[in-house]
């Protein structure tokens, strides 16, 4: 492979590697072959001309292969051949710039709905925000699924709109009675433009929206957004608000475990469960409140730092708090685990194989209850969290008993870590002044959120203004696994199983 | 026995208190559940303001729906008021208790399931074809559980009428029986399938795809909605009160006096709520089973029926 | 309906409640839960012998009450339950298809055993003479539970129940056996379970399974 | 007995019966005529037809009426035998409720048969053969002796077999043909044995002197397994079903109407004959056998019938299960008779009765029904149909009265019968058998899970053929048939209604037939007025059908008159049926016939040869990626392989074997028949 070594080190861990378009399916073939990890990809128009990302991870290193094509409509090979998971990027891409990828199996729309047409790209720089009547769209209901062939073969259409109050997303069933046979999410329903808005911002407006982009795991996008400008931007971050940042995204980790918990007793039917997990989660929520001003802890993290400092009693609130918790939970934990009828439905419950898990790249807790043992804050260590021992919890069974149990483990790390942050919390200052970086400049931002590894790319434009910004969330791979974990379930399993890996809908579909 | 018009007087004043005080039962219900989950309890009179809420608000039907979907509201509220006219609720010894005996009231409970789950067909969409198919599943299931359990009941009263049968019941005084040990266990779990509690149904739930009532009524609103709910209240308490009644007949009147009838409506009354409140403790503990385990809860139960029936062939008649 | 005492009322509710664990035994999958059920059986069988020894005014009943509560219902399921923790079974089940089959066997044979017992149940004169026929039912449930089942543990405990069927049968028939009959079996049984337990460890650690249809494995003819 | 004292109703209710049968033969004779002049005749023979149904139902209820029994001797037959012939009040019922048959046939078959006027296949054919169907059913019922007996029998039973492979063009209705024959003859030969055996002990093949012969118990018992086999292999019983669900679809849908409505019941009939009539002593242990096959063939036959998607198929099935409970209700009344308690017996016996009527009615509904379906779309498969309710809503309604008979709901007449044969079982206290007292509850309760199961399955072929949405274009398509055949429709249906809510007076008339097989009749059920059925006394059991249907009109009424849009909220709106915000409900999302029994089927799974696949193509170009799924499933019938396939085999080794002497030479054929000569020679010596 004729691989331009033009890269320099980002970071000790990230490389970057161009490569010629006719080389782009080979960069997945090598890679495959070498067993890397595919992360993630995206595209930008860059004088009239596309530029491909592919993110590439093994053992922590991170390698960004990039590519510039010859126009604007540009064909490359697909990766999917090697990267099952590349596919509903390069549908993405292909919706959004018009790049076709030769080779692809699946060549259906993906974010594009009825929303704009087909001869229209929204992320090329050519397409303007403005001119666009807010009108409502018709449904997508022309989109054209796999239909199950046999006599008694039925669909089971179900969303956008869904019972609960949850977001958008189209789920079409292929089943024979409860037996389902086939499954495919169909997302995009809140596609909300962020890249396209992102394009122009300052840093300040770019570390809002990306605290926008999955309103559960705002911490982490905005975290994974900071990082990767202050990286572009080549700031050094305090040291305390590093660790204030680690104790909001460890609060995040814990308030969205619980809640999700609970919501997970709840689709079984197990209200206890239900009620007494929403009730920590609400607890904690409240807290966030007191603490920093807002429940999610939304516009905490900004470039530079940490907005609201700690209150002076903070650290005291946060550890009592912790212990309370972990009382609470000990007790709730035992009756979960001893509730057979609950255990009953969890046990052997959407089951995703380690294998399947490792072929489409799967992130956090669910990857982790299948056996692939990946952890950023362990395995891609980065301040503060490379003076920390982060202890990873793991389950080989990959059904949905397993990822509550790695769940209520992580909940208990979390617990740990924040206690050891807040106990030697350092001084001084939580925010250091922006200095504005160079045009081009540009910064990969990785973050174990509570979903997974979050990735965020920056690149910096002049003026201190936001050239393109694309925030990869770990649900875009979680995803695709549900459709693979429900097969053989039977239906009125699949919410519990949806919810046991709970991917966000809103951070796939930007 | 009192004058035949009076008691036809007081055989309708009896239906008309069972169906009204239906929703009562459900509010009750919902009331201890909150009070298990540590949650603040609507009013006990919630489902009657629910009920009056959805008479006042306009019908909205799906386009593809047939007569038998308008009907069926109408014809499921008819038979489970039928199947209230006939069960000994204050007193024994209406002369409504004759038109049926227990094995019609099964019937008439089947009728209303045979078209409440063509109604979930009727608008072809699957969800609806859901609730139906897993209805008429745990449905057929539960059937012979409970007439086994019927069956244990009319041989220790030779009797398949409910008011001879708890008039027995009263005469014999308090007899240990083994039989109807078991008979109870099992009626009671057939009660919770049958009326979707957990952990067969979850009565709570709006997730599409693990419902079965609420499956089959998805596409009903309006007055429609409101009868349909009213319904499964009624249907709720007719389960209730043949348990309380069956195996604590204590306290229903025998005699057609003011006093008689005034503490039958109490004993009743108490009953009920007592073993709501059984009910909803079971219920709070119970996360709602995988589909396919209710088939083996209800063959529990029909085991428990089972025993119950050859533990009174065994242990009682024989003698 | 002829009025019966007290004392018959509650013997025949014992006689079912021990049908009725025979019946759960038959129908549980859990491990744990088995053994507990098993012990409640013990423990039901305790009652019994105890209300026997009130109303027939037999001292050396009391003995017995307590000898099978203390064996039965505590030391053989605690026994039993560190057996089951140390092999680490707690959380498994034996997969029962065709239960219901089973348990329309299991009544079946209770109806069976009541055929069979009738001709002696016409010939006793006492009032707990039907409860005959369920201590058959027992005996012959604890057989079933044996056939079926694969895993050891269960089998021991069908091995039990069997037992616990004739010393029902002979509580409440005869009024209990010689004291030194019953001393010696309960400490034949003691040691039945005990020889069991060791015998699952090698078994375990020869065949690497408990479950008994391996044993399969060990006979000579080919296959 | 035999005396013929020739009053005024012997005439003319033997005249009836002549008639009827006359018309039938005389139907037959004329459909021979359809092919050149096809308007007049077709139209002539079914009114043929119908005049056969009249005065069989004229003959059977006088007969049922009066109570009276009238006997004749015909000059036919052989030498030393003249036809017997007698009318007495059991055949009297069975020829009424034949006579019902026929006349909903008659109405229904010349609009139905248009269908076949240009297809391979003569409507003279058809004609022909139906009439001699219905004559050979009517003879059996008048026959009194052994010989026409068998010879009506094999009338009904050929006659019936041209009519199963009347579309012979295609292989399976041959196949399907085949087996019905040879099941048939094997069922001929049984029941001939059977009077063989009774024939030894009263030295005549006339019925009346088998009536008074001795027959020792071991021959009776001989006898009566004969007969059962024989007439339980006819009736469809488990294990000798598996003609049944293949003979009974493929004929042409009034035929099939005939076939299971009426055939099945003359096989009925024929036991009840036999056994109450012509065997003295009944046995309990008979009657236990008959309950436990009864009960077998009810469960088995429902959850078959729950698994087919083919209309016809389905319904078939279901006659296995309906005559099951026949037999339990036979069952139960034999048991009861044998132990001693004879009021008890007779309870059994018009449960039994009152079954094999109802199901007369409410399957030949459930058969025309499907037939109109047929006709009009051409589709017999469940799966491609659906909102035929919108497209020929008469025949919906009246086919949805048939599937709440059949389904044994309360007011309808399927109930009724269920209802007696649960009041006959739970008497069991007075047994002193206590084995019997465990095992009939238990057949109950199986019963009641045989009923559920009905229930489901109806609300599944309902639901997914007449409601929800049409699957395919001919369903789209599909209008209302044509008044005449609704008109049988709607007369089997009223009379399912009717049989339903006056059940006293049905088992007052179904009296004088267990008078006359049992010497007594059920008074006990209607002491209290036509209003109230109490079939042991008021005490043990009540139930009034009228009141039932007053109290449902009337809560019905009440709820219609309060809340009609008039009174209450306004008027309805329509609008499109709640899609999840998606857009486009289409047909494939509704729920199908495989569906709907998916959990049934996965509960009782070893129940049935169940052989499923789910073929996953994965996408070449992407690891993961699902290209196509295909489900198949094929439920086959356990006893194919576990009794079938073996006897057949069995059959086919053994005729190997017997082939060695086939050398293909004409003098070793001549040697054979010269040594069979001797043989007879010697024999006859």
């Amino acid at each position: 492979m004729a691989v331009r070594a033009s890269g320099q080190p980002v970071r000790v861990s990230q490389y970057r590697l161009s490569v010629a378009p006719e080389e782009w399916g080979r960069v997945a073939e090598e890679a495959a072959h070498v067993g890397l990890r595919w992360g993630g990809l995206w595209a930008e128009d860059r004088d009239a001309r596309i530029e491909l990302t592919v993110v590439l991870e093994q053992c922590g290193i991170y390698l960004m292969v990039r590519t510039r094509t010859t126009d604007l409509a540009p064909s490359v090979a697909s990766h999917t051949a090697y990267y099952p998971a590349a596919g509903r990027f390069e549908r993405r891409l292909t919706d959004l710039f018009g790049i076709t990828f030769r080779g692809q199996a699946d060549s259906r729309r993906w974010i594009r709905h009825l929303a704009w047409s087909e001869n229209e790209f929204p992320l090329r720089k050519a397409y303007s925000l403005v001119g666009h009547d807010g009108a409502a769209v018709r449904p997508d209901s022309g989109y054209p699924f796999l239909e199950a062939q046999g006599a008694g073969v039925y669909e089971i259409p179900v969303g956008p709109i869904h019972a609960g109050i949850i977001e958008p997303g189209h789920f079409r069933f292929q089943a024979v009675g409860e037996s389902i046979l086939n499954l495919e999410v169909r997302l995009g329903y809140v596609h909300k433009g962020i890249e396209k808005t992102a394009e122009g911002r300052d840093p300040d407006g770019l570390a809002r929206l990306a605290g926008r982009v999955s309103g559960d795991a705002t911490v982490a996008h905005t975290w994974a957004a900071c990082m990767a400008m202050e990286r572009a931007a080549g700031i050094e971050v305090p040291v305390r608000a590093l660790a204030l940042r680690a104790i909001l995204a460890e609060r995040e980790r814990i308030s969205n475990h619980l809640g999700d918990i609970g919501s997970i007793c709840g689709d079984v039917g197990f209200a206890f469960g239900q009620y007494q997990f929403g009730r920590l989660r609400e607890r904690c929520l409240r807290l966030h409140a007191e603490l920093f001003g807002h429940r999610l802890a939304m516009d905490t993290v900004v470039p530079g730092g940490v907005q609201p400092d700690l209150p002076t009693d903070g650290a005291h609130r946060l550890l009592e708090d912790g212990i309370e918790l972990r009382q609470e939970l000990e007790e709730l934990n035992a009756i979960l685990s001893e509730n057979s009828s609950l255990q009953d439905r969890w046990c052997m419950t959407g089951i995703l194989p380690t294998e399947t898990a490792r072929m489409l790249g799967v992130l956090g807790y669910v990857a982790r209850a299948s056996g692939v043992d990946f952890d950023l804050r362990r395995d891609v260590p980065y301040a503060p969290y490379d003076t920390l021992k982060v202890r990873v919890p793991i389950a080989t069974v990959g059904d949905v008993a397993a990822r509550v149990r790695v769940r209520q483990e992580e909940i208990d790390v979390a617990l740990g870590l924040i206690d050891e942050l807040v106990s030697v919390l350092p001084g001084g200052p939580c925010r250091v002044p922006w200095s504005v970086p160079a045009s081009d400049a540009e910064g990969l931002g990785c973050v174990e959120g509570w979903r997974g590894e979050h990735l965020a790319y920056v690149r910096f434009g002049p003026d201190n203004t936001i050239a393109r910004y694309y925030p990869r969330d770990p649900s875009v791979f979680n995803w695709q696994a549900l459709e693979k974990l429900i097969i053989g379930n039977i239906v009125p399993d699949f919410p519990v199983c949806n919810k046991s890996l709970n991917g966000s809908y809103s951070g796939h579909d930007l | 026995m009192a004058h035949p018009l009076i008691a036809w007087a007081l055989a309708l004043l009896q239906t008309l208190l069972f169906i009204a005080s239906a929703p009562l039962l459900a509010g009750w219900i919902k009331c201890v559940r909150c009070v298990l989950q540590n949650r603040a309890s609507p009013s006990v009179l919630q489902p009657y303001r629910d009920l009056g809420k959805l008479f006042r608000k306009k019908v909205v039907l799906a386009e593809e729906a047939s007569w038998l979907f308008r009907s069926t509201p109408y014809i499921v509220l008819g038979t489970m008021i039928l199947a209230a006219a006939v069960i000994p609720l204050v007193t024994v010894r209406l002369p409504t208790d004759a038109i049926a005996d227990v094995i019609v009231l099964v019937g008439f409970l089947a009728l209303g399931r045979f078209f409440l789950a063509l109604a979930g067909l009727d608008i072809g969409t699957s969800f609806g074809g859901m609730g139906s198919s897993r209805e008429m599943m745990v449905a057929s299931l539960a059937e012979p559980a409970m007439l086994m359990a019927v069956f244990t009941l009319s041989m220790t009263a030779s009797s398949t009428n409910l008011s001879t049968a708890m008039h027995y019941l009263l005469q014999s005084g308090l007899v240990l029986r083994p039989a109807f040990v078991f008979t109870a266990a099992g009626l009671m779990m057939v009660a919770i399938a049958e009326t979707g509690r957990l952990p067969v149904d979850n009565p709570a739930t709006h997730l599409e795809l693990t419902m079965i009532h609420e499956g089959m009524i998805l596409e009903y609103s309006g007055r429609h909605l409101a009868l349909m709910e009213w319904a499964s209240e009624i249907k709720l308490m007719i389960y209730a009160v043949l348990i309380a009644d069956i195996f604590l007949p204590w306290g229903i009147a025998t005699r057609f006096t003011a006093w008689a009838l005034v503490m039958g409506v109490v004993a009743i009354g108490a009953k009920l709520a007592l073993l709501v409140v059984l009910l909803a403790v079971i219920e709070s503990g119970l996360a709602k089973m995988r589909l396919f385990r209710v088939p083996e809860f209800l063959n529990l139960a029909f085991l428990l029926c089972l025993l119950g029936l050859l533990s009174h062939i065994i242990l009682e008649v024989g003698i | 309906m002829v009025a019966v005492g007290l004392y018959t009322q509650a013997i025949r509710m014992l006689a079912a409640l021990v049908l009725f664990t025979s019946f759960a035994l038959l129908a549980q999958t859990r491990m744990a839960a088995l053994i507990r059920l098993f012990a409640w059986q013990g423990a039901l069988l305790a009652v019994t012998t105890a209300l026997v020894a009130l109303v027939t005014h037999q001292p050396r009943l009391y003995l017995s009450a307590l000898l099978t509560l203390g064996l039965k219902a505590l030391l053989i399921p605690w026994f039993l339950n560190r057996l089951v923790i140390r092999l680490e079974l707690q959380h498994e089940t034996e997969d029962l298809r065709g239960n219901a089959m089973v348990l329309l066997g299991a009544a079946a044979l209770t109806v069976f055993s009541y055929y069979v017992v009738m001709p002696i149940v016409e010939l006793s004169t006492l009032v707990t003479r039907n409860v005959i026929a369920v201590s058959l039912a027992i005996v012959l449930l604890g057989m079933l539970l044996i056939i079926v089942r694969r895993k050891a543990v269960t089998q021991v405990v069908g091995f039990m129940c069997m037992e616990n069927g004739l010393f029902f049968a002979a509580v409440v028939s005869t009024y209990g056996m010689p004291m030194v009959v019953e001393l010696g079996v309960a400490f034949d049984v003691l040691v039945a379970s005990i020889l069991f337990g060791v015998f699952f460890l090698h078994l375990r650690d020869s065949i690497d399974s408990l479950d008994v249809d391996r044993l399969n494995r060990l006979r000579e003819a080919d296959e | 007995m035999a005396d013929p004292n020739l009053t005024e109703g012997t005439v003319l209710t033997l005249a009836l019966a002549y008639l009827a049968v006359a018309s039938a033969l005389l139907s037959a004779l004329v459909a021979l005529a359809t092919d050149r002049y096809p308007v007049v005749f077709k139209i002539t023979s079914f009114v043929l037809l119908g005049a056969a149904g009249i005065s069989a139902v004229a003959a059977g209820v006088m007969n049922l009426l009066s109570g009276k029994i009238h006997t004749a001797q015909l000059g036919l037959g052989l030498p030393w035998l003249a036809w017997h012939l007698r009318l007495d009040p059991l055949s009297g019922f069975f020829m009424a409720v034949t006579g019902i048959v026929v006349l909903a046939v008659a109405f229904y078959g010349p609009a139905y048969v248009r269908q076949y006027q240009h297809g391979p296949q003569p409507l003279s054919v058809l004609g022909f053969f139906t009439g001699l169907f219905v004559a050979g059913m009517l003879l059996v019922l008048m026959a009194d002796d052994a010989f026409l007996f068998l010879v009506a029998w094999e009338l009904m039973s050929l006659s019936s077999y041209f009519l199963v492979t009347y579309q012979h063009q295609y292989a399976s209705n041959r196949r399907a043909g085949y087996l019905y024959l040879l099941m048939a003859e094997i069922s001929a030969l049984l029941i001939l044995l059977a009077f063989g055996v009774l024939a030894q002990f009263s030295h005549s093949f006339a019925f009346h002197a088998m009536r008074h012969a001795q027959v020792p118990p071991f021959w009776a018992t001989t006898a009566f397994v004969l007969a059962f086999l024989g007439f339980g292999l006819k009736a469809g019983l488990i294990p000798f079903h598996a003609w049944l669900p293949e003979a009974h679809p493929v004929a042409p849908s009034h035929i099939s109407a005939l076939m299971s409505g009426l055939m099945l019941k003359i096989a009925v009939y024929g036991l009840i004959r036999f056994s109450y009539g012509l065997l003295a002593h009944i046995r309990w242990e008979w009657g236990l056998v008959l309950l436990l096959m009864g009960t077998a063939s009810a469960l088995w036959g429902v959850l078959y019938a729950l698994m087919q998607h083919d209309l016809k198929r389905l319904l078939a099935y279901h006659s296995v299960e309906n005559i099951g409970i026949i037999f339990m209700g036979l069952g139960l009344s034999m048991i009861f008779i044998g132990t001693g308690h004879p009021v008890l017996g007779v309870l059994g016996l018009i449960a039994a009765l009152y079954h094999t009527l109802n199901h007369a009615l409410f399957k030949s509904l459930l058969f025309l029904g499907s037939g109109a379906i047929l006709m009009r779309t051409h589709e017999g498969d469940l799966e491609h149909m659906g909102g035929l309710i919108r497209r020929m809503p008469q025949t919906a309604f009246l086919f949805l009265i048939g599937c709440l008979s059949i389904s044994a709901l309360p007011p309808f007449n399927g109930f009724v019968s269920e209802w007696l044969t649960f009041q006959s079982a739970l008497q069991v206290s007075v047994l002193s058998n206590a084995v019997l007292r465990a095992i009939i509850p238990v057949t109950a309760a199986l019963l009641a899970l045989t009923g559920a199961l009905a229930a489901t399955c109806f609300v599944k072929v309902y639901g997914v053929a007449f409601l929800g949405r049409a699957r395919t274009r001919r369903i789209r398509h599909a209008r209302e048939v044509h008044w005449s055949m609704r008109l049988a429709m709607g007369t089997l249906a009223l009379l399912c209604l009717l049989f339903g809510v006056l059940p006293t007076v049905t088992i007052r008339v179904l009296g004088s037939v267990t008078k006359l097989l049992l010497h007594r009749g059920l008074p006990s059920a209607s002491v209290h007025g036509w209003l109230w059925l109490t079939p042991v006394s008021a005490g043990v059991a009540s139930y009034s059908a009228p009141l039932v249907v007053f109290g449902l009109l009337l809560a019905l009424g009440i709820g219609y008159v309060l809340l009609h849009p008039r009174m209450s909220s306004g008027a309805i709106r329509r609008v499109s049926a709640w899609d999840c915000g998606f857009g486009a409900l289409s047909t494939r999302m509704q729920y199908t016939a495989t569906a709907f029994s998916m959990p049934i089927r996965r509960i009782f799974n070893p129940v049935w040869l169940v052989d499923e696949s789910t073929t996953v193509h994965m996408d070449p170009r992407e690891p993961l990626r699902v290209a196509s799924v295909e489900y198949q499933l094929h439920i086959g019938d356990r006893f194919w392989p576990m009794l079938y396939e073996p006897v057949s085999r069995w059959v086919l080794s053994a005729a190997r074997y017997v082939s060695r002497i086939q050398t293909g030479r004409v003098r070793t054929y001549l040697a054979y028949s010269f040594v069979t000569l001797l043989v007879l020679l010697w024999l006859i010596r």
